[in-house]
Order: structure tokens, then sequence, then C-alpha cells
């Protein structure tokens, strides 16, 4: 097992360096230079050039990345142009926003999903099935602006139950409740898309276990139905399931900048946007390589799952 | 022996949370906390290093001023107490207020000032025009500072009572002696407010507390003149990018005010109950078309004056802002309503003569080769002008190349001199406050140094002398004779196109007053909170 | 019955095929639907209310009597012709991003499934391109090439590229195994052709159902692309950006964003259904059932 | 008290199938104590009728009529809710497939666990107590470990204990077994066989026994009841039915069974060999997550040569290396070590490219008929693949098509049609043709009739004998059945755990077998009433 996980994590090296080189290299390579943003509307190019000269931008570029790769080795992810303030501080600040988020809809999107989808797969062809496919799908099948507009049209102005946009930190005075309240409106907004995709899932790999021939084993043994579906079935279709969970939660870590828009949370996707809008060069590699990073080691805890889950695989 | 069915235990969750969420509805909404959600995001925080406004916003809480603007346009001083002029009006000799301290206590010093004002005049226009006249500053006391010149200079009071970007405000020196190419990296000032740097989230939001050694001047508050009174504990800068968004909070008070709400939420703002809709820049801003100068076709003056005549500013009024009573049509270059606008401009007239229009294509030559228009995708402010700006130019014969891209993009783009078809440009459009245009010497497009003036290089003499003659004036008269004169020139060699001019009100929550009318800057002391 | 009346019976098929069809049959019949340029802006006819008649000015200044059939824009644009033009790029940015992600996808999926060798080295690229977020490849190639329909297909289509080749790679591992390719090696059939006779052919079922769901969250992401202001340009006119232009006067005007909404919703629910029955039909697994 | 008793039952089946009704006015009962054979080959509705007892019948199917009663009590009207308690309590079902009838992701304790817990209220001691107690009685060796272990680390044979330990762990009255052995090997279907006899008289439980394999029926069957197209055509003792069949049906099935006595030697055809392999050996290279290096030895040091016009058998059970060993002679895997010759040619150590162009000299039939063909194209393209790639044109490769398709007896219409619309013993015909079509001197069939029916194995084997003698083909044929063996090879070779452990003429090696394996093999093989069969 620990080999293993010493050579997944060892294979992070190998994509690290592609993925931020790839990635250092779109970005010089891409029209936009910083400098530009940074002098502002009524700037010379003389002024441009200046701060370009400061901010090492006229390097060559293997020394660019000489210079920031070898930072990067002892740990120092660099300084934004723009934010006066360490790369890692500012993806620190906007992780627990970003991880609260996606837990929330992860969690939601599971408790709906996976029974949706274990009921439509029990009744396969028949109406419930079909009726409870579309609704999942319905899901999946609007843009979030719209849906998170339309929730906060109810529940934050009509109802006005809910907040409108913001994000109190857990360690915030209002505690609990306070960051809770901030998030019921995104989780659902979000989370309805993931229940469509872990739904669709899940009704494909029971359907599909349901076919087996333990199944019947089971069934003659005088199990209840119920019993037969979820004891045997859904714990065999457990690995596709945890599959598509992981590509959902690195989805979600990966930022998702539409409903940090709508509903004005701090999460690492408006960064992203951000910085890749100003060009802030240092804080874009920085976050390639976390969300790198958070994408293998995600794909590395989905792998160890399956050992739980499925006897019969071993590393 | 059956476990609990797993449908009732769903059941039973959601009744639970049902009674959970009713909770209390509203964040109440304190009289001591004013919550201010800026047009932009806060990311720089030294207002010399950029001319972004948001960061300008930000300096004007913070830091304090010699001089400022007040209602009328006229300089009165702030943290100067007396100065005076010598005879032969080549020393200027200041005294400070007594008192005035910066937020980490120490006093604030003659030589904290010079050095301000010499990091200032480095990266400023109008600073580096005053900085062609200072033979040398001194400091003989603490409170007093002398400025001496190589010859007469009329806009001293102009440049050290600046309103728009670079303002030149004052720094403790340790922070002053920063190169003006290298951000400041701590925020200490002697301004109203204090900056709280533990509480700053960029992008989410900026946190300052009322400064309670502050020794507001006695005078009433006119614009950035007078005293700074401040009646809240804590002001709270939230960042909300989503215009819809924004709209809603203001509605469900969550925040006191926004600075530029969505001009397509003007109508709805007005009768949404609780908020009220307020202009506290009525000068406001002014689009404009430049044009590269270096390459054909609009390296011929004649085919820059045939894409004027096309031009119609109500279009442009209308789309980009669409409610009619925000926006004017105004043919100067300066903003109509401040002291240099000025009526008269030749065949410019702002509404579209495409006759003459295509006479002038015909006569300069024009073959048709492809005009490379830029548009910027993601800033929604002027997104949409240029799309106007295409149908006008086709309507008169042009043929337009639109090349769509980002901002950065853009600004990138814009500093290029390559040739229009390897990577360079012939036109693009942008709008500006009336703080930046109401001066020739702070008008970007009125740089026409050639290859080191403003993005289009227009190479014209005779504008750059007479803006030198406009910084010797000393009379309000002269400077209008002089201001007029340039425009002139500006007409006939058409630097660049006004597209008009409109305001962008705010939209604050109704139980607020007190917000001041400036020339563009939102100032967020002096306002009250019932 | 041939597999095509199977899939006719299956409900989900039939959904989505009579719905995609009706999209398809609009985007086509565009200028006989009582419409006008799309990008034509005609501002003192700015944000109409739906179902409003009066007259509509051209480009070249005439003016012609027009029924806004759902209102106007803030720019005095006919939003019944922005949402029915919008159809034809729509539905053109959903297939031509299926069809990319799928053909690169079955390239180095079966490249990767068949050939030891490459396996690992494609799979690790592709694990990289997986890691880096979809909105700043989206950013980056918008900004390089420009906002055009290739640029957002692009865009749009290699986020999916290492999902579709994890699928076919997956597909290939089990199908090698089987008799009749063992058969077809016996008989000394060359390697390329035993991929593409025996191998693609089998793993056809699979690949159109993702295709299907490629395509549907293809229209989506478009639209958020558009959010974002780094879509398609405003002249060329899809569900997306409509909806996304229409968004910043939601509470005025509802219907720039519930309009396209009622177009886009059902186009992507029809490709997800037809997904959904497509597997039930063809996938082999599900046949035992 | 009858234990089962089942009255002109009818089950029928969903529009469109080929017939009306899966079972049609079945009636038989089963008294304490007793077996009833149900004989019949795939698709008599044998197996349908064991779940309608069972009351596990899939939604499409349902009983139209007839009355089936358990200890007196009607099973068909009965509520689901009482169907469930007496599932596993009152009757208990072994299945066919072993390998996959338990759950995988579940020990095999707590799956017996599952079955107490539903039915008894025992404390968990007691549990684990009788869970010990059944497992020793199904004669698993170390029942503490099997409860602990899941079903991939066991073998199938003590997967098949623990199934049936689950069924009669609760003393039900009636076991119903469908086709228990059929994917066993010979020696443990033998020892499952006299463990289902051992429960039977300990119990005194009646035992419903589902098969399609005469001997089986030859060895435990007390009744026997022949089906066929969903009705009785003949029931009575054993010894009645098996000795004097009275209806042609049953007699057809007699016939069909190959005898266990070889015919006598033909003479050896002589000439060159056109297959030879010397010392062949595999060994599978494995690292587990410890980095140790695994290697399994699959084949060692294995020899045989092959002449024109003879057929040599490969007989042993699964796991003896003979589908190994078949695939190396083939070259569809590499050979660890040792020499194989197509003819004069060596190609044990050679490189694929240079193995293609002799490829059509040795050609392959496999077991499985409905995956040895493309399913997505018609039975023409498939049969001329081999042709064309050796270089013939389209119409040549279509008229050795036509001509083919007729040798192996089916209508020339067939080459237009895809495999899905063909029987699995239409399917082996198609793939013989394919593998003829490139005119092959040898040919290996491994497992080739194993799948099939027995009246359907029968006229493959005849077709092969016709084809071999027309064509002088080298047969290499490899199976676990041992009848087929006697019937069809002229020398036969004896493998297990890798090595080839005796070889012969068949009638010498089958009257006086030397090796204690092969005497084993030979004795375990079902349907001892030898002298009954013919």
């Amino acid at each position: 097992m620990l080999r293993f996980v010493a050579s997944r994590l060892l294979a992070v090296i190998p994509v690290l360096f592609v993925v931020s080189c790839v990635v250092f290299l779109i970005l010089r390579l891409a029209p936009g230079d910083p400098a530009a943003v940074i002098a502002g509307n009524s700037a010379t190019g003389a002024e441009i050039e200046q701060i370009r000269a400061k901010l090492g931008l006229n390097e060559s570029l293997p020394v660019q990345y000489g210079i920031w790769i070898s930072k990067v080795l002892q740990g120092d992810l660099g300084h934004s142009y723009f934010l006066n303030k360490p790369v890692s501080d500012l993806i620190l600040q906007r992780l627990e926003p970003t991880a609260s988020l996606a837990l929330g809809t992860i969690v939601l999107a599971i408790l709906l999903a996976v029974p949706l989808g274990t009921v439509a797969a029990s009744r396969m062809g028949g109406g419930l099935d079909r009726l409870l496919s579309v609704i999942s799908v319905a899901g999946f099948s609007v843009p979030v602006f719209v849906t998170g507009y339309v929730l906060i049209y109810l529940f934050s102005i009509q109802l006005q139950w809910l907040p409108v946009q913001g994000y109190e930190p857990l360690s915030g005075k209002g505690g609990l409740w306070a960051w809770a309240r901030q998030l019921i409106l995104p989780w659902l907004a979000l989370s309805i898309i993931y229940v469509a995709l872990i739904a669709r899932i899940t009704r494909a790999s029971v359907s599909e276990a349901l076919t087996e021939d333990y199944i019947r084993t089971a069934r003659a043994k005088g199990l209840h139905e119920r019993a037969v579906l979820l004891r045997h079935a859904l714990r065999n279709a457990a690995v596709p399931i945890v599959t598509v969970i992981g590509i959902g939660v690195a989805l979600l870590i990966g930022g998702v900048v539409v409903t940090e828009t709508v509903f004005a949370i701090p999460g690492l996707g408006s960064l992203t946007v951000d910085v890749v809008l100003n060009r802030d060069f240092p804080v874009i590699q920085g976050l390639v390589l976390f969300f790198a990073v958070s994408y293998v080691v995600i794909n590395l805890l989905v792998d160890l799952s399956y050992l739980l889950l499925d006897p019969r695989i071993r590393y | 022996m059956i476990r609990r069915s797993f449908v009732s235990a769903v059941a039973a969750a959601s009744v639970v949370c049902a009674t959970w969420i009713a909770g209390p509805a509203h964040a109440q909404s304190d009289t001591k906390v004013f919550r201010f959600v800026p047009h932009a995001n806060l990311a720089v925080l030294d207002p010399i290093w950029t001319t972004a406004y948001v960061t300008r916003n930000h300096a004007y809480m913070v830091y304090d001023t010699l001089f400022s603007e007040d209602a009328q346009g006229n300089i009165k001083p702030q943290m100067v107490d007396t100065y005076s002029v010598s005879g032969d009006k080549k020393t200027w000799t200041f005294k400070l207020r007594s008192g005035l301290e910066f937020h980490d206590g120490k006093p604030v010093t003659s030589a904290d000032v010079v050095a301000s004002l010499k990091r200032w005049s480095s990266r400023d226009a109008m600073g580096g025009v005053l900085n062609t006249f200072i033979d040398r500053y001194d400091t003989p006391s603490a409170d007093t500072f002398r400025m001496v010149l190589k010859e007469p200079c009329g806009i001293v009071l102009d440049a050290l009572g600046k309103a728009s970007s670079n303002v030149p405000f004052i720094m403790p020196e340790r922070i002053a002696n920063t190169p003006g190419t290298e951000q400041i990296k701590e925020t200490v000032g002697s301004g109203p407010f204090i900056f709280k740097a533990d509480e700053f989230q960029p992008g989410v939001k900026a946190v300052y507390l009322k400064n309670p050694k502050y020794k507001a001047r006695n005078e009433p508050s006119s614009a950035m003149a007078g005293g700074r009174q401040v009646n809240f504990d804590r002001v709270e800068w939230v960042i909300i990018r989503d215009p819809q968004t924004q709209f809603n909070a203001l509605k469900a008070g969550e925040v006191d005010m926004v600075e530029q709400p969505a001009f397509e939420q003007y109508n709805t703002l007005k009768q949404t109950a609780g908020v009220k809709v307020i202009d506290f820049s009525p000068a406001g801003l002014a689009f404009i078309m430049r044009f590269n100068h270096l390459h054909a076709p609009f390296n011929n003056p004649k085919i820059r004056q045939a894409a004027m005549m096309a031009m119609g500013q109500q279009a442009y009024i209308a789309t980009q802002v669409g409610v009619p009573e925000l926006g004017r049509v105004c043919r100067s270059i300066y903003p109509c309503g401040t002291m240099y606008a000025d009526e008269n401009t030749g065949d410019f007239t702002g509404v579209p003569n495409l006759a003459k229009a295509k006479a002038l294509l015909a006569e300069g030559g024009y073959k048709g080769e492809p005009i490379v228009l830029m548009r910027p995708t993601d800033l929604a402010s002027i997104a949409k002008i240029p799309l106007v700006a295409k149908q006008q130019l086709e309507a008169a014969g042009f043929k337009v190349d639109f090349q769509q891209m980002d901002w950065a993009s853009l600004l990138a783009r814009r500093a290029k001199k390559d040739a229009p078809s390897q990577g360079g440009w012939h036109l693009f459009l942008t709008a500006w406050t009336a703080g930046d245009i109401s001066s020739p010497l702070t008008m970007a497009m009125l740089n026409a140094k050639g290859d080191n003036g403003w993005f289009g290089w227009q190479n014209e003499p005779r504008i750059e002398k007479l803006k030198a003659d406009f910084a010797r004036a000393d009379s309000t008269a002269a400077k209008k004779k002089l201001a007029s004169e340039i425009q002139a020139v500006a007409m006939e060699t058409s630097t660049h196109a006004p597209l008009g001019q409109y305001q962008s009100p705010a939209a604050i929550r109704s139980n607020i007053d007190g917000v001041l009318v400036t020339p563009g800057v939102p100032l967020l002391w002096n306002i009250t909170k019932k | 019955m041939t597999t095509f009346d199977k899939l006719w019976a299956n409900g989900a098929f039939r959904f989505g095929a009579v719905v995609l069809g009706l999209v398809l049959l609009m985007a086509l019949l565009a200028p006989v639907l009582g419409t006008v340029d799309p990008a034509q802006m005609d501002y003192n006819n700015i944000n109409r209310s739906a179902g409003f008649a009066g007259n509509f000015t051209l480009t070249d200044g005439s003016s012609v009597a027009h029924h806004f059939w759902l209102g106007s824009d803030n720019f005095g644009r006919d939003l019944f012709s922005r949402v029915v033009y919008g159809a034809r790029v729509s539905l053109v940015v959903a297939a031509c991003t299926a069809a990319v992600a799928l053909l690169i996808g079955v390239l180095v999926g079966m490249l990767a499934g068949y050939f030891r060798g490459a396996d690992l080295l494609l799979m690790r690229f592709m694990d990289g391109l997986m890691a880096i977020p979809a909105i700043l490849l989206a950013i980056a190639l918008v900004a390089a090439l420009g906002a055009s329909i290739t640029t957002v297909v692009i865009a749009i289509a290699i986020p999916e590229i290492p999902r579709v080749s994890r699928l076919v790679r997956s597909l290939v591992l089990t199908l090698r195994e089987e008799p009749f390719v063992e058969a077809a090696r016996a008989l000394a059939t060359p390697t390329p052709v035993i991929l593409l006779r025996h191998i693609l052919p089998n793993a056809m079922a699979p690949l159109l159902v993702q295709g299907t769901f490629v395509a549907a969250s293809a229209v989506l992401t478009e639209a958020i692309l558009s959010f974002l202001g780094l879509g398609l340009p405003a002249n060329i006119p899809t569900w997306g950006n409509i909806m996304a232009e229409g968004r910043t006067q939601f509470s005025q005007y509802p219907g720039n964003v519930l309009y396209p909404a009622l177009f886009l919703v059902p186009t992507v629910l029809a490709f997800n259904l037809l997904g959904d029955g497509l597997r039930d039909v063809l996938d082999p697994k599900f046949a035992k059932r | 008290m009858t234990t089962l008793h089942i009255e002109q039952l009818s089950v029928a089946l969903p529009t469109g199938a080929d017939r009306a009704h899966a079972v049609s006015g079945l009636s038989l009962s089963i008294e304490p104590g007793q077996t009833l054979c149900i004989v019949g080959e795939s698709g008599s509705g044998k197996s349908v009728m064991a779940t309608t007892v069972m009351g596990l019948l899939p939604k499409e199917l349902h009983a139209t009529q007839g009355r089936v009663l358990l200890n007196g009590e009607s099973l068909l009207d009965a509520s689901p809710q009482r169907l469930r308690d007496l599932r596993g309590k009152a009757m208990g079902m072994v299945f066919q497939e072993p390998m996959t009838a338990l759950n995988p992701v579940m020990t095999c304790g707590e799956q017996i666990d599952e079955l107490l817990r539903e039915h008894t209220d025992w404390p968990r001691e007691q549990r684990t107590q009788e869970i010990r107690r059944v497992l020793e009685r199904v004669h698993i060796k170390d029942p503490e470990r099997i409860m602990r272990s899941h079903p991939h680390q066991l073998s199938g044979g003590q997967r098949q204990r623990v199934v049936i330990a689950m069924a009669v762990i609760l003393k039900p009255t009636l076991l119903i077994c469908d086709e228990p052995t059929t994917a066993l090997d010979v020696t443990t279907q033998k020892e499952i066989l006299s463990l289902i006899a051992e429960l039977q008289r300990e119990q005194g439980s009646a035992v419903l026994f589902i098969t399609h394999d005469m001997g089986v029926v030859a060895d435990i069957a007390n009744e026997v009841l022949v089906m066929h197209q969903g009705l009785c055509v003949e029931s009575g003792p054993r010894d009645e039915v098996l000795l004097r069949p009275k209806a042609d049906y049953t007699r057809m099935l007699l016939k069909a069974v190959p005898s266990m006595t070889p015919p006598p030697a033909r003479p050896s055809p002589g000439g060159e060999p056109r297959l030879r392999a010397t010392a062949v050996g595999k060994t599978y290279h494995s690292r587990d997550w410890m980095g140790r290096q695994h290697d399994t030895v699959a084949l060692q040091h294995a020899s045989l040569s092959l002449l024109g016009g003879e057929t040599v058998g490969i007989v042993g059970e699964s796991g003896s290396g003979k589908s190994t060993f078949a695939r190396c002679l083939i070259r569809l895997i590499d050979p660890s070590d040792g020499q194989i010759h197509w003819g004069q040619d060596e190609v044990g150590q050679r490189p694929e490219s240079q193995l293609r162009p002799l490829r059509h000299r040795v050609q392959v039939v496999f077991q499985d008929p409905n995956r040895s063909l493309n399913p997505r194209r018609t039975v023409g393209q498939s049969i001329v693949e081999g042709a064309m790639n050796f270089g013939a044109s389209a119409s040549q490769a279509q008229a050795l098509a036509e001509q083919l398709i007729e040798q192996v007896r089916l209508p020339v219409e067939s080459l237009k049609r895809y495999p899905s619309q063909f029987s699995g013993g239409q399917r082996q015909r198609i793939a013989i043709a394919r593998a003829l079509a490139c005119k092959p001197e040898v040919l290996v069939a491994d497992e080739a009739v194993s799948a099939l029916d027995v009246s359907v194995q029968a006229q493959i084997l005849e077709l092969l004998r016709d084809i071999q003698r027309e064509l002088g083909l080298g047969l290499l044929f490899i199976t676990h059945d041992l009848r087929v063996a006697a019937q069809l090879c002229d020398r036969v070779i004896v493998m297990q755990h890798g090595q080839i452990v005796e070889q012969g003429f068949t009638s010498s090696l089958y009257a006086q077998p030397q090796h204690a394996y092969t005497q084993h093999l030979l004795a375990c093989a079902p349907g001892g009433l030898a002298h009954v069969t013919h």
C-alpha cells in the first residue's frame, strides 16, 4: 500500500512539471501584459516598459521559468504583481470558502442523487424511472446563474429567509449558523447539477449490478427487495459512483466561477478569473500547481477508497 | 427487524432543516457601520503606482492632501494652513496646519511632504509638467516647506490640488522613498480613515476604521475641500462582481451604497422601496474614440475627419447607457459643464453627416482596406460602444475588421506600434471620468509628443506648445482662451472623437444622506445614516 | 425488430430525438420564421415587452413592420430572431465539440488501450490536461485566438478529451480480450485493421452515449463562458450569450434570460435523454437485463 | 406428506418469444428424502419451473395456471411476505455459476449470517456457531478462515460449498439444485454430488435436481422427468427411463451422449508432423504492491507432435494448463521457453511480423459461440477475412465463402445475416468455416463444443470428423469432457498442474490408465452405469 501511495505521489512530479510548463508558455504567448494593466488607462508606452523591467518580464522565457521554479522548490510561490501579497496567502484565504462550497454541494448531491438513482434503477424503464431521470437531468440542463438568480429572487428577496450574498467564515462571530445561512442557496444551486451527474451513474451501475447472479442468490435467501437493492446492488455499484463523485469534487475545487460570482463567495474560481483577466502570472501559476496537486490527491483518495469498497482490488 | 426505512429518515431531516432556516432574516443594519460596493475590485493599494480609479478612491479614504478642489472647481487649502508667493512668483512657501499626525502616531513633517511630492511627480503627467518648472525644494522647519521655481508657473495650486489620478497624497517619508515604479508595501496615511490591513481580503472586502485623531478643518465640506467629518466607526468595502447581485444586496439592505449600478437597473432602482438614486458626479464620464496616427489610413487627417463625421453621439448614449436623462450630447473635448468646455468645434457636431463623411473618404483616397477596431469583451461598462462604432463606420463606407479580446489583451495590443495587420490596431474606444479630461494638462489624448506621447502617438507640436503656455498662464481668463485654442487644434487634427457624455449615478439606501458632489470620486466622509 | 425500432420504442430516446429534430428544423428555417438580422441594433426599440408590434429600422435606415414575439433586449435587437439564429450556433457548438472530443479521444484512447508503451505516457499527459482548470484554458485560448466559434469549440472540447480517452481506453482493454479479436489476430489481420474493423464498431454504443453528454455540457459551458465575457462575440448570437447579456437586468426584464432558457433547457434535456435512451438500448450490459 | 406437488403448471412467455409457454401443463411430486431429476436441453423450461417454485420469476413471466404445493401450502397465491419467509427456511436453492453466485464485496460469513438474521432471532454467538457447524457439514476444511474471506479468494468448488451451506443451514424441506455442478471439474463435481446426497440423507429433504447431463442423472436420481419445449416428454423411476426409454426424444438424448469406451485405434496416417512442440513452458511474472516478484508457472516442458489427418486430444481439468498450451501453439501468447514448429518453420521465438505470413497454417475455434464472432460484421465478411488477408481477391473470397458455408451445412443466405440471428451451434459452424477460409494444415479446437447442448454437440463433432477426412487436417482437440475425447481422438494427452502426466492411444489409455491421476479422472466421470448407456 505504502509503495502504491508513494509511487502515485511521485507521479505528481512529472504531471506538475508538464502542467506548469504548459501554463507558463500559454500565459507568455497569449496576448495581454500585466504591466499594461497595472499602468492603467492614461499610462504611456514608456511607463509600461518601466514596470515590465521592474517585474522582470523582459528576461528570456527559460530564465523567467528558472527563477520561478527555483523559488517554488523552496516553497515560495512568489508574490502577486497586483495584490502585494504572497501567492500562498491568497490561495489559503480562498480555500475555506471553496472547501465549504464544494463539500456542502457534494454531500447534498450524494444524499439526493444516490437514492434517486437507486430507485430509478430498481424500476428500470418504468414511469417512475423516466420521471426521476427527467428530474435529475433537468437540473443539469439549466445554467447555474439562472437557478442562482431564481433562488435569490424567491428566498432572499420575496421570503427574505436567506441573505443575498456574502460569506461568513466558520470562525467568524456568527459561528456555524451564520456560516451555513450564507451557503444554503449556493449549495442548492450547485448540487442540482451534481445530482444529475451522480444519479445517472448510480442508475447505470445499480441496474447493471441487478443483472448479476448474486442478486438472485440474495433473493433466494428471502431478503426484502429493499435489502437486496441497498446491501447487494448498491454496494457493488459503489466503485463507479465514487469515481464520478471524485470527478465532481475535482471540478468543485477547480472553482465554480459562476456560482461564486452570483453569490459573491470569495472562492478559488473567482480568484482564477480575476488573476487570468489581469494576467497576474505568479498567482495563475501558483493556482495551477495547487489545482494539479489537489486533482492528483483527490484521484489518489478515490483509488484508495476502492480498497474499502471492493476487496478484489489490490494495489 | 427491518431497519428504519430510508425515506422516512430523509423526511425527518427536512423537517428539522425548515425550522432551522427560518431564523432571523436581515443582518441588522447598524447605524455605526457603512457598507459600500465599489465599481471594481480593489487590488492595487498604491495610488501613485497605478492610475486605477478604485485605488484613487481608496487612497482618498486613507491619505490627506495639501490642497483640494471644491464643488466649484476652486483649489482650497487642506493640510496647508497658510502659504505665500515671493514677488518674482518663483518661491512658494507653505506652512502646514499644526497637530497633523499619521496613523502610526508620528507627526506629519515637511520632509514627508517633499518625499511624497517627488514620488508623485515622477509618475503623474501634470506633476511632470510642474517638475520642469521646479529648481529645488527646501524644508526650513518641520511644519514649513518651500518650492523654488526656475520661472513663474500658473499651475502650482492646480497640480497640488489635483482631483483625479494620480492625486498628490501625502505619505510618511520612509514609504514615499519607494521608487515610483515599485509598489509601496504599507498603507499609512493621515486621512480621516485608518486602513485595517489585517482584515483586507483582495476580491472580497476592505475595512476602514474612523481615525479618532484626525483634525478636520472647520469649513463645511464642498467636494474634496473643507472639513472631512466621519460619522461611522467602521466602513466596509464589499466587493460584489455581479450587477444583479449588487441590486439584490442593496434591496435586501445588506449594503448601504452601490457606486456604479448597471444602467439597465436605473429605472427599477428609482421605484424600489428603501432605495434612492443620487448623482454625486454631475460632470459624469465621456466616451471617446482614439485613432492610430502612425499607420494608414488614419495617418491621413482627411480620413480621420471622415470617421468623425460618421459619429452619432446619440446612438452611443442610447445603447451603452440606455437611459435618456443620464446622457447628453457634448461636442467639446472637455466635459460640458466644466471650466473649459467650449461648443465651437468646427465641422464636428456629434450628429452623423454621412454625405460629408463619404466625400472626405473619397478625397482621402480610402481604398476600402479593413480598419482594425478593438473591442473588450469583459469590461461591461464599455463593451457595447464598439458595436455602435462598427455600425456607424460601415454606414459611412468604412470596412471594419472587428477584433474581440479581453481588456488585458486590448491594453497590451494598444501599446504596440506595429502595423495594424501585424498585431497593431487602427481604432479603440474607452471612457474617462470628468476629472481626468477637465484640464488639457491631464487629458491623455492631448499628449501629442509623437512616439512617447499617448497611444495613437500623434505628433502635434502646436498642442504641446499651447499646453506649456497654459501651464504658465496665471489668470483663469488666459487659461480659458488657451484651452479653446487647444480644442481648435485638436478638432482640426482630429486627435480623438468625443462620443457623448453621461452620468453614472450611485444607488443608496433611503436612510443615507450627505453624499458629496465631486468630479467623479465617491467620498465616504460627511455621510450620515439614520 | 431493427435497432432503430428498439431505439424508437425507448421513451427517453424518442423524446430526445423529437425535441432535437424540432430545434434543428427551427434553426434551418430561421430566415423564414418572421425574423430580422439578429445583430441589428435599433435603439428606439430598446427593451420592448414580448408580443409588441412596431417597426424595426434596418441597417440602411429604412424600417419594416415587425412583430417582437419575445420583445427586444437592451440593445434594441429582436430577441426572437436572436433566439432562433442562436439555435444554429448553439447546435453547431454542441455538435462540433462532441465531434472534436470524440475524434481525439478515440485516437488517444485506442493508442493507450492497445499499446502498453503509449499507455503510460498518454494517460499521464491526460492527467496533466485534466489538472488545468477548464476556465483557465478557455480564457487563454479566447485571449490568444480571439473569440470565434472554433476557439470556443476547442476551449470546451479540450477538458472533455481526457474523459473520452479514458472511456475508450477501458473499452479497448476489455474488447482486446474478446475471442473474435484473438481470432482476427490468428487470421493474421494487421493491428490497425483490427482496431478499426473489430474494436471501434463495438465501442460505438458507449461512445455515442458519451458524445450526447459532451454535446449537452457544451451548450451549457458556452453559456458559462459568455457569462464571464469570454464566449462568442455579441454579434454572433447564441443562447448562452443572449442570457449572459440579459442577466444584468434579470429583475427588470427577466425575458432576456428566461426566453432563451425556454429553448436551452429542453435542448440540453433532449441531448441527455437521447444519451440515456442510447445507453439503455445499445449498451450490451443493459440488454441482458 | 409430499414435500413438493406440482399440478398442470403453465408459465407464459412474453409476446414475441419463440413459443407461447416456457412451461405448459407440467405435473410432478417429490416425497421427503427422494431426488427428482429434471433433464432437458437449454431452452426446455426446466430453470423457469425451478424459479416459479421459488417465486423468483422475472416481471415479464407469470404462472397462468396450475398449483404448486410445498408441504401442502400453495405457493402461487402465497403473499410476497410469506414467500420470503419460506425462501431460505423451508426451501433452499443452489445455482449453476458458483464463480458469480456470491456477493463479491461481502465475506462468506456475512452472507450466511444475513440469512440467519433474516429468518431467526438467534444471538450473534449462536449464529456464528451455527455457521461454523454448517461449513464443517459441507466438508470445508478451515471454516474460520473461509468465514472471514471474500468469494474471490476461494476456488469454484469451495464457493459452491458455501452456497450449498447457505441453502441447507436452516434444514429446508425442499432443496432445488439448478445445474449446480455443470461449471465444475469432474472431480469437484463428484464431491458436490455426494455431498448433496449425504445432506439429503441427514435432513430427509426432498431434492429437485435440474441437469442436462445424462451421466449425472444416472448417478443420483430416484425419479427422472424429461422436458422438451416446456412439456413433460416422459417421467418415471430412473432405471425405467434410462434403460427402457419410451419417448423418441429421450432415446435421441441418450444416444447423443458419447460413450466412455473409445472405438478401436485407427492406423497412424504417417508423414511429416504438421505441428511439433518440444519442452514448451510458460511462466507469468507479476509484481505485487510490496514490489515482490511473483512467478506463476502455467506450463512446463510440454511436448507434442501432430500429423496430418490425425486427431490428438488434450484432456485436463481447469487450471491444468491445456488452454495455455493451446494458445502457445497457436502463438496467441509467447511461450517462455521451448520450441514450436509449424511444419518445418520454428515459430516459438519469432516476432509477430515474421509470424504473420505463416499464420494460415494453424487456425483456431474458441469455446463461447456468443463472443467468437464480431457482432457488427456479417457472417460473409467474417469468413472472407482470413482469405483476403492472404491475397484472395474479393470475388475469389466470396466464392470460397459460399463453398465453405455449404461445407458446414448452413444455407448460403446466412452469409448476408448477422451472428446475433443464429443459434450457438450454427455460430460454431460459422467459426469453423472462418478457420477453414485460409486452408489451414492444423485446426485447434479449444473447448469448441463444451458450451453446446448434447444433441448439437454430436452434430458439430460429426462435422469435424467429416472435414478432417475431406481436407486431411491435423486436429488438436482441447476438452475437459472425457466422453467427447474418447469418441473423437486417436491419441490423448492428459495434463495436470501445467504438466503432461500421461499420453497414448485413446483405446489403450482408457482401458489401462497408468498414471494415478488418469485413473482418478476416468473413475469420476459421471454415468457410472457405463453399461446402461450403450
